[in-house]
C-alpha cells in the first residue's frame, strides 16, 4: 500500500531522478576516465537537456502531491509554478556550464573538473526540490543540499585567497542562517504537529490575530529565506561571496539559487497563509502573521541598501553583487502586493533578470580572462578595443537599469504595474527613485568603457563560440524588450500552484 | 526519579555548553563539547528517543567530535603549548544574546503548545523510525544519500592535497 | 514539580543562545562550528520534545535523525574549508580573514 | 501544402534574409567567401516564394490566409487601460505574386552582383545589405497591418540609404543617399499622420479590420472629408517611396548607387512598394482621394517622360522612365483599375530590372562609362546584352507579344474609359502621349548605345561582353518579358490566367456617396462581387479595341521617329533642338525641379531661419534686454536662492546619498562575525516588532 504509492509517484519525479542519475554519471565518468575531463561539461549538458525534456513532458500532468502517504501528506508537489522554475534553473545551469568551459579561472582547477560538475548537478537537484517542496523538512534539506554544494563551489579555487575566504564566510553565514531557520521550523512543528504546508495552513487559517509564537517562528524561518535571496538585513554574505567566488558560480548564485529561494518564499507565504482570494487577484492571508508589513520593510531596505552601496564599488563583480541585491528588492516589492499580478511580475522579472545578469557576468568573466582584472578602472576604453562585447555590455547594463527598449524595462514595468495596481504609491516612488540611483552606477561602467581613454593599447579577439554565447544572451534581451507576449503568457500559466 | 535524571542531564548539558563557549583553550572546549553531546543524548533517552540518543552518541561523539579534534590539531602548531582562542565583543554580545534568550524562552514557555500528559512509551522506536524512513520519507532518505555523496566529494575536493 | 515540555524548551533555548554566543564571540573557526552544532542540537531537542509531548508520532525523531546527518555533513565541509583556509592564511581566526570587504 | 505550411513558409521566407544579413555582416570581415551564405539564403527564399506562389495560385486561388498573433498586450494598465497590437502575415494572390517578384529579381540581382561587384573592398558587406533589403521588402509584402508595414517601410528606407551610399567615398553617392532618405521622410511623415488617424479612429492597424469598420460606417471624425484626407495621407507614403511627383527628385540621383542596386531597388521592388501600398489601401480610398492619386500619377507619368527625352546618362534615362512607368501604375489605380496597375507593376518589374541590369552590363563592358554620347555600335561587341536589351525596349514600349503591351494597353483603356464616365479627358491624353514618348526615348537609348558607329573608338576597342553571371540573369529576365508568362493571348490579357483568376479587384468599402459613380456597391452578403457597374464593364469592352489599335499605333510612331532621328538620320535631332531650345533646355534640366526646390523650400527655409535670427537678435533680444534689466534684481535674488538653496539641495542630496552609500559600506567590514551580529540585532528588532 504505502510502497505502492511510492512506486506510483516515481514517474512524477522524472526530472529529479534524471538529475540524480546525471550526478552519479558524472562521478562515475570522472572516476573511470580521469584523462577525458574535457567531456564532462558536455556530459552534464546532455543530462540537463534530458532532464529538461522530462520536465517539459510533465507540463501536461495534473498538479498534485508526490509521495503522498501516511503521516507526511506528500513532500513535494508537481505544478506549473514548479515547472516554470525548474525550466529556469535548467536553462541557467546550461548557460553556466557553457560559461565554465570558457572560464580561465577554472582552468587552474582543471584536474578537479569532475567535482565541479558533480557539485553543480547537486545544486540543480537541491533547487528542484526547493521549488517544488511543500514540506518544512524537505525545505530544510533541499536548502542545505544547495548550500553545501555552493559552499564548496564558492571556495572552489583553493589556491586563491579570495575564493577560499568566500567559501569560509559563506559556510559560516549559511550554517548560522539555516540553523536559525531550523529552530524556527522546530517551533512551527511543535505548534502544529506537522511539517506539511497545507496542514499548517489548516491550523493557521483560523487565527484571527497575530500569534506571538508563530510570528517568532516565521521570522526565524524568514532568516533562512532572506539569506537565500540575499534580502537586507540578511544580505551581508552576498558582496563578499560574490566577489570571491569564481565568476561562473557568482552568476549561478545570483540567478538560479536566488530564483529557487524566491520560489520557496512565494510558495511558503501563499500556501501556509492563504485563506482566499478577492476578485482583483489579491490574496487574503491569514491574520497569523503580517507578511505584507514585513515584506515592505524588507524590500525597501533591500533595494535601498543594494543600490546605495553599489554606488561606491570599484570592483565590477562586487558592484553587480550589490545590484543583484537591489534587484531582489524590486522583486520583493512586487511580492509585497501579495497578488497574482505581483507574482506575474516576479516571474517575468526573473526571466529578464536572469538573462541580463548572466550576460553581464559572462562579459565580466571574458574581460577577466583577457585582462585578469575586475576593477572598473581597468575597463577604460575597452568599448573600442572589443566593440561587440562593449555594445553587448552596454545593452545589458541598460537592461539592468530597466530602460526601454530592453527586456529589463518590461520586468520593471510589470513590477510597477503590480505596485500601482494595488495602488501603493509610496512604494512605487521608492522603486522609481532607486532605479534612478541605479542608473548612476550602471552608467559609470559604460562611461569607463567608452569615454575614458584606454591605458594600454590592445586588441582583443574572442573565439566565435564565446561571441555567439554573448549574442545568445544579448539578442533576446532586445527581442524580449520589443516582443514579450509569449513571456507574459508563460508567466500567466506559471502562476498556478497546486491547491489553488 | 525522572525529575532528578532530567536535572542531572540538563545541568551537564548546559554547564558544559557554557564552559565550551567561555573557555579560551580550544582543546578543553572540544572535550567539554563531548560532555554536552552526552548530556543531550541523555535528554533524548529521557524523552524516549532511544535510537536518536544512540545516533547522537555515534555521530556526534564518534564522528563530528573526532573531526573537530583533527581540525584543531591540523590548524594549530602542535608545538605551541596552549591552543587558545581569543574572543570578540563578549560583553555586548552577552547582553544581546541575553535579551534574545530572554525573549525566546519567554515566548516559548508562555506559548499555547498542543501538549498532552506525558506518557512515554519506553519501548524501542527503531522499528517505527525505520518504517517511516522507508515509506513516508523514502525520497528524503535517498536525497540524504546523495547529500552525503556530495559532502564526501566536496569535502575531499577542498581538503585533499594538491599534486 | 513534574517535568513538562517547558523544561525541555528552556534547555533548548539556552543551548540555542549559547550557540549564537559562541558563533559571535569566538575567533577560532572551529569554535564557531561548535556554536553551530549547538543550534542544531537545540532544534533537535525541540523536535523530539514536541513530538513526544504533542504525541505527533515518530515524525520528530525522523527529522532529528535527518538533522544529525546534515550536521555531520556540514561539519565535514566546514572543516575541509577551514583546513584550506589555514593553508592559505596560516590562521583560522575568522576575524582576520577579511580581505573581501566594503 | 496546406494553410499552416504556407504561413510558416512565408514567415521563414521573411526572416531568413535577416539571418543572412546578420551572419554576413558579422563574419564578412573574417571569412572571405561569406557572400556565398547570403547567396544560399536568397536562393532558398526564391525557392520558397516560388513554391508559395505556385501552390497559392494553383490550388487556393480564392483563399486568403491570415495568421496573426498578439504582439503587445498589456492589460489593467493603471494609466492606459488595455492595449494590444497584433502582428501577422496575410497571404493573398497579390502578396504571393509580389513576394515572388521580389524574390526572383532579388535572386537574379544577387547572382548578377557576384560578377558586377567583384573586386570591391566591401564585397561581403554589399551582399549583407542586399539581405537586409530583401528582409524589409518581404516584410512590406507579407504584413497584414499598417504598423508593421510602416516599420518595414522605414527599414526599406534605411537599407536603400545604405545601398545608394554604398560607395560613400564618392561625395555624389553619399549626397544622393542623404537626399533619398530625406525626401522619403517627407512622404513618410504624411503616412505616419495617416496611420495615427487610422489608429485613433479604428483602434487597430489590421487592414481587414479597418476595411470592415469603414464598411460598417465608422469614419474618421465622422466625416467623408477626413476619410479622403486619411487616404491621401497614407498615399503620401507611396508618393515618397514610389518617387511620384513632386517627390520624384530623389530617384534619378539614387543612380549613384551600384547598378545592381538600381535594378533591384529603384526599378523593380522598393519603388513598387508605394504602388503595393496603394493597392492595399484601395478599398478605403474615396473618389476624391482616387482622383488625387490619378492626377499625381498622371503628372509623374508625363513630366519624367519628357525629361527622359534629352538625358544622356544611360542610367538617368532609365531612372526617369521608371518614374514615368510608376506614374502609370499609380494613375491606373487612381482611375479605379487596380488590377492593371498591379499587373503593370509585375510586368514592369521584370523588364525594367532587365533594362537596368543590361545597362549595368554595358557600363561594366565599357569600364564604367555611363554617357551614351560615348557609346554606339556596341551591338557587335555585346550581342547578348544587345538582344536582351532590345526585348526589354520592345516590352516597355508596348509592342505586342511582349508583357508590357498587355499591361499598358489595359491601363490606357482604363484611363479612356474613366474619362468617358467622369469627363477628366486630360488623363487619357497624357497617358497616350506618354506611350509615344516612352517608345521614342527607349529606342533612342537603344540606338545610341548599340547601333551606329562607335563614337569613342578607344573605349569601343576595350569593350567586351560581360561574364556569365551577368548574362544569365539578363536572359532569364528577357524570358519573363514575353507575353506567354502572363497570358496565352499576345494582344489581350483579359482572359489570361493572370487577370481572369489571379488578380481580383478588391471591393471599395467607402460610403456610396463618396466613391466613383462607376464603382458598384458591394453585395450585401459581403461576398466579393464585381467592383464595377454593368455600364462600365460594357463600355470597357467596347473601348478596348480602339485603344488596342491606338496604342499599337502610338508605339509604332514612337519607334519610327526614334529610328528616323537616330538610326537613319532622316531627321536631324540637333536641328530640331535648335528650333525648340527653350523646351529642350527645360527638359534637359529636368524641368528645373531641383533648382525649384532649392530656391523655394531650401532657400525659403534658410530665409525663414534668417528672419527668425533677425527677429531673435533685434526684437527678442531687445525685449530680453529690457526685461533683463528689470528682472536683474529678481534674478539676483533668485540666483542666490538657486545657488544656496536649490544647488545646495541638489548637492546635499548627492552628498547625502553618497554618504549614505559610504555608511552602508562601513557595515560591510569583511568580518563574518560582525555580519552575524548585525543579523542577530535585526532579528531581535524584527521579533520585537512583529512578535
Amino acid at each position: 500500500m504505502v510502497i505502492n504509492t511510492i512506486f506510483n509517484s516515481f514517474h512524477l519525479i522524472g526530472p529529479e531522478i534524471a538529475v540524480a542519475l546525471l550526478l552519479l554519471a558524472v562521478v562515475i565518468f570522472d572516476l573511470a576516465f580521469p584523462k577525458n575531463k574535457k567531456f564532462l561539461p558536455w556530459l552534464t549538458i546532455t543530462g540537463i537537456i534530458v532532464a529538461g525534456f522530462l520536465t517539459v513532458k510533465q507540463y501536461s500532468l495534473e498538479s498534485g502531491f508526490v509521495f503522498e502517504s501516511g503521516n507526511t501528506q506528500g513532500l513535494i508537489v508537481i505544478d506549473n509554478f514548479a515547472f516554470f522554475f525548474k525550466l529556469l534553473i535548467l536553462g541557467v545551469s546550461l548557460l553556466i556550464i557553457l560559461f565554465s568551459v570558457s572560464s580561465e579561472e577554472l582552468k587552474n582547477c582543471y584536474d578537479r573538473a569532475g567535482e565541479y560538475y558533480t557539485l553543480i548537478t547537486g545544486m540543480i537537484l537541491g533547487m528542484f526540490f526547493m521549488v517544488s517542496t511543500v514540506d518544512l523538512i524537505t525545505l530544510y534539506i533541499s536548502i542545505e543540499l544547495v548550500s553545501f554544494s555552493s559552499y564548496v563551489l564558492a571556495g572552489f579555487i583553493k589556491k586563491s585567497k579570495r575564493s577560499s575566504e568566500a567559501g569560509l564566510k559563506y559556510i559560516i553565514y549559511g550554517a548560522v542562517a539555516s540553523g536559525i531557520m531550523l529552530f524556527g521550523i522546530s517551533l512551527v512543528f511543535g505548534y502544529t504537529g506537522t511539517t506539511n504546508f497545507y496542514q499548517i495552513n489548516h491550523i493557521v487559517v483560523h487565527s484571527l490575530s497575530p500569534d506571538f509564537l508563530l510570528s517568532l517562528a516565521f521570522i526565524l524561518i524568514f532568516v533562512g529565506f532572506g539569506y537565500k535571496i540575499s534580502a537586507v538585513p540578511f544580505h551581508f554574505w552576498t558582496p563578499d561571496v560574490y566577489e570571491g567566488a569564481p565568476t561562473t558560480i557568482t552568476a549561478y548564485l545570483s540567478v538560479a539559487s536566488k530564483a529557487a529561494g524566491f520560489a520557496l518564499l512565494i510558495r511558503f507565504v501563499k500556501i501556509i497563509f492563504f485563506t482566499g482570494i478577492d476578485e482583483n487577484g489579491y490574496w487574503i492571508l491569514s491574520k497569523a502573521f503580517n507578511w505584507s508589513y514585513l515584506l515592505i520593510i524588507i524590500s525597501v531596505l533591500t533595494m535601498t541598501v543594494g543600490n546605495f552601496a553599489a554606488l561606491w564599488q570599484n570592483n565590477v563583480k562586487r558592484m553587480l553583487a550589490y545590484s543583484s541585491i537591489a534587484h531582489a528588492g524590486y522583486m520583493l516589492a512586487a511580492l509585497t502586493m501579495l497578488s497574482e499580478q505581483g507574482l506575474l511580475a516576479i516571474v517575468v522579472y526573473f526571466v529578464v533578470y536572469g538573462l541580463t545578469n548572466l550576460g553581464a557576468f559572462y562579459i565580466v568573466l571574458l574581460i577577466h580572462n583577457k585582462t585578469g582584472s575586475e576593477e572598473i578602472d581597468d575597463y577604460d576604453g575597452l568599448g573600442y578595443q572589443m566593440p561587440l562585447m562593449g555594445v553587448a555590455m552596454t545593452i545589458l547594463l541598460v537592461s539592468l537599469t530597466g530602460l526601454p527598449p530592453t527586456a529589463g524595462f518590461i520586468g520593471k514595468l510589470y513590477v510597477f504595474i503590480s505596485i500601482l495596481d494595488a495602488p501603493h504609491y509610496t512604494l512605487a516612488v521608492i522603486v522609481a527613485l532607486n532605479s534612478v540611483v541605479s542608473l548612476y552606477y550602471y552608467v559609470r561602467i559604460i562611461k569607463h568603457l567608452y569615454l575614458n581613454n584606454p591605458k594600454v593599447e590592445r586588441e582583443f579577439t574572442f573565439p566565435v563560440t564565446q561571441t555567439i554565447l554573448v549574442l545568445v544572451l544579448t539578442i533576446p534581451v532586445i527581442i524580449l524588450g520589443l516582443y514579450f507576449g509569449p513571456l507574459l503568457e508563460m508567466g500567466k500559466v506559471s502562476l498556478r500552484m497546486f491547491g489553488f | 526519579m525522572y525529575d532528578v535524571f532530567f536535572y542531572i542531564f540538563a545541568a551537564i548539558t548546559i554547564l558544559s555548553a557554557f564552559f565550551v563557549v567561555t573557555t579560551k583553550n580550544v582543546i578543553y572546549a572540544v572535550y567539554s563539547l563531548l560532555l554536552t553531546f552526552f548530556g543531550i543524548a541523555g535528554i533524548y533517552v529521557l524523552l524516549g528517543a532511544d535510537f536518536i540518543a544512540i545516533v547522537q552518541i555515534i555521530v556526534y561523539v564518534g564522528g563530528i567530535l573526532i573531526l573537530m579534534i583533527f581540525g584543531v590539531m591540523l590548524t594549530n602548531k602542535i608545538t605551541s603549548v596552549e591552543i587558545k582562542t581569543q574572543t570578540l565583543f563578549v560583553i555586548p554580545t552577552a547582553i544581546g544574546v541575553g535579551i534574545f534568550a530572554g525573549v525566546l524562552i519567554a515566548r516559548m514557555i508562555t506559548a499555547n503548545w498542543r501538549t498532552m500528559p506525558l506518557n512515554i512509551d519506553y519501548s524501542t522506536t527503531v522499528y517505527s523510525i525505520g518504517a517511516s524512513l522507508l515509506s513516508d520519507y523514502s525520497v528524503l532518505f535517498i536525497l540524504l544519500g546523495i547529500l552525503l555523496l556530495i559532502t564526501l566529494i566536496g569535502a575531499a575536493s577542498i581538503a585533499r592535497k594538491e599534486d | 514539580m513534574s517535568i513538562g515540555l517547558n523544561h525541555f524548551l528552556i534547555v533548548s533555548g539556552i543551548l540555542f543562545s549559547l550557540g549564537i554566543f559562541a558563533i559571535v564571540t569566538r575567533k577560532n573557526a572551529i569554535m564557531v562550528l561548535m556554536g553551530i552544532e549547538f543550534i542544531l542540537n537545540a532544534s533537535n531537542i525541540n523536535f523530539i520534545a514536541f513530538s513526544k509531548f504533542g504525541n505527533f508520532g515518530v515524525q520528530g525523531e525522523v527529522i532529528a535523525l535527518f538533522v544529525i546527518v546534515l550536521a555531520a555533513c556540514e561539519a565535514a565541509i566546514a572543516l575541509a574549508i577551514v583546513l584550506n583556509i589555514y593553508k592559505q592564511f596560516t590562521t583560522v581566526n575568522v576575524d582576520e580573514i577579511n580581505n573581501l570587504k566594503n | 501544402m496546406n494553410e499552416n505550411l504556407m504561413i510558416n513558409l512565408s514567415v521563414i521566407a521573411l526572416f531568413i534574409p535577416l539571418i543572412g544579413f546578420f551572419f554576413t555582416v558579422v563574419l564578412g570581415k573574417r571569412i572571405k567567401s561569406m557572400y556565398l551564405f547570403e547567396i544560399l539564403i536568397i536562393s532558398a527564399v526564391m525557392i520558397i516564394s516560388a513554391l508559395l506562389a505556385f501552390f497559392k495560385l494553383a490550388y487556393y486561388t480564392d483563399a486568403v490566409f491570415i495568421a496573426e498573433f498578439t504582439w503587445i498586450k498589456i492589460q489593467n494598465l493603471p494609466v492606459f487601460g488595455d492595449f494590444s497590437f497584433n502582428l501577422g502575415v496575410k497571404l493573398d494572390n497579390i502578396s504571393v505574386i509580389m513576394l515572388f517578384v521580389v524574390a526572383a529579381i532579388s535572386t537574379l540581382v544577387h547572382y548578377y552582383s557576384i560578377a558586377y561587384m567583384k573586386g570591391d573592398k566591401r564585397y561581403n558587406r554589399f551582399f549583407a545589405y542586399l539581405g537586409i533589403f530583401t528582409f524589409s521588402m518581404n516584410g512590406i509584402v507579407l504584413t497584414h497591418n499598417l504598423l508593421m508595414m510602416y516599420i518595414f517601410w522605414e527599414l526599406v528606407g534605411l537599407s536603400s540609404y545604405l545601398l545608394i551610399g554604398f560607395w560613400y567615398e564618392k561625395k555624389s553617392a553619399s549626397d544622393a543617399a542623404k537626399k533619398a532618405f530625406l525626401v522619403n521622410r517627407i512622404g513618410d511623415m504624411g503616412m505616419l499622420a495617416g496611420i495615427l488617424i487610422v489608429f485613433f479612429t479604428f483602434h487597430t492597424f489590421t487592414f481587414d479590420e479597418i476595411f470592415g469598420q469603414v464598411a460598417s460606417g465608422v469614419l474618421p471624425f465622422n466625416s467623408e472629408f477626413w476619410l479622403t484626407m486619411m487616404g491621401i495621407l497614407l498615399f503620401c507614403g507611396a508618393i515618397g517611396k514610389s518617387a511620384q511627383f513632386p517627390l520624384h527628385v530623389w530617384l534619378p540621383d539614387a543612380m549613384e548607387g551600384p547598378t545592381p542596386v538600381s535594378a533591384l531597388i529603384h526599378a523593380a521592388t522598393m519603388v513598387a512598394a508605394g504602388v503595393y501600398l496603394t493597392v492595399r489601401i484601395f478599398p478605403i480610398m474615396t473618389g476624391d482621394a482616387l482622383l488625387f492619386v490619378a492626377v499625381v500619377g498622371m503628372l509623374s507619368a508625363f513630366i519624367p517622360a519628357t525629361i527622359a527625352l534629352t538625358q544622356t546618362d544611360i542610367k538617368r534615362v532609365l531612372a526617369y522612365s521608371t518614374v514615368s512607368q510608376l506614374g502609370y501604375m499609380i494613375m491606373a489605380i487612381g482611375v479605379g483599375s487596380v488590377v492593371y496597375g498591379f499587373f503593370h507593376l509585375v510586368t514592369h518589374a521584370f523588364f525594367k530590372a532587365g533594362l537596368f541590369l543590361g545597362s549595368g552590363s554595358v557600363i561594366h563592358g565599357m569600364h564604367h562609362e555611363q554617357e551614351i554620347t560615348q557609346m554606339g555600335g556596341l551591338r557587335k561587341k555585346m550581342p547578348v546584352t544587345y538582344y536582351t536589351f532590345l526585348i526589354f525596349c520592345l516590352a516597355i514600349s508596348g509592342v505586342p507579344f511582349f508583357s508590357g503591351f498587355l499591361s499598358k494597353d489595359g491601363i490606357l483603356a482604363a484611363t479612356a474609359n474613366f474619362s468617358i464616365f467622369t469627363g477628366h479627358w486630360l488623363i487619357p491624353v497624357a497617358a497616350f502621349s506618354v506611350a509615344i514618348l516612352t517608345a521614342f526615348y527607349m529606342f533612342r537609348l537603344l540606338i545610341l548605345t548599340f547601333h551606329g558607329t562607335p563614337r569613342n573608338q578607344h573605349k569601343y576597342d576595350h569593350a567586351h561582353e560581360s561574364p556569365k553571371f551577368m548574362i544569365v540573369p539578363l536572359v532569364i529576365l528577357a524570358l519573363f518579358s514575353f507575353f506567354f508568362i502572363f497570358s496565352p493571348n499576345p494582344i489581350s490579357a483579359e482572359n489570361g490566367w493572370t487577370l481572369s483568376s489571379w488578380l481580383k479587384v478588391p471591393n471599395s468599402v467607402v460610403p456610396e456617396s463618396a466613391r466613383y459613380s462607376f464603382l458598384a456597391s458591394a453585395p450585401a452578403d459581403g461576398s466579393s462581387g464585381s467592383l464595377y457597374t454593368h455600364e462600365y464593364v460594357e463600355s470597357s469592352h467596347h473601348i478596348h479595341y480602339y485603344v488596342l489599335f491606338g496604342s499599337l499605333l502610338l508605339a509604332g510612331i514612337g519607334i519610327l521617329f526614334a529610328y528616323l532621328f537616330y538610326q537613319y538620320r532622316k531627321l536631324n535631332a540637333d536641328k530640331l533642338t535648335g528650333k525648340i531650345t527653350p523646351l529642350y533646355t527645360f527638359s534637359r534640366n529636368k524641368w528645373y525641379f531641383d533648382e525649384l526646390y532649392q530656391s523655394t523650400f531650401v532657400a525659403g527655409t534658410m530665409r525663414l531661419a534668417g528672419l527668425l535670427a533677425w527677429f531673435d537678435s533685434t526684437i527678442v533680444d531687445g525685449i530680453v534686454n529690457l526685461s533683463a534689466s528689470v528682472t536683474r534684481i529678481f534674478s539676483r535674488i533668485s540666483g542666490a536662492f538657486d545657488n544656496y538653496v536649490v544647488d545646495g539641495l541638489v548637492n546635499l542630496f548627492a552628498t547625502l546619498s553618497g554618504m549614505f552609500g559610504l555608511i552602508l559600506r562601513r557595515f560591510q567590514t569583511g568580518r563574518v562575525q560582525v555580519y552575524l551580529v548585525f543579523v542577530l540585532f535585526s532579528l531581535i528588532v524584527l521579533i520585537l516588532t512583529f512578535a
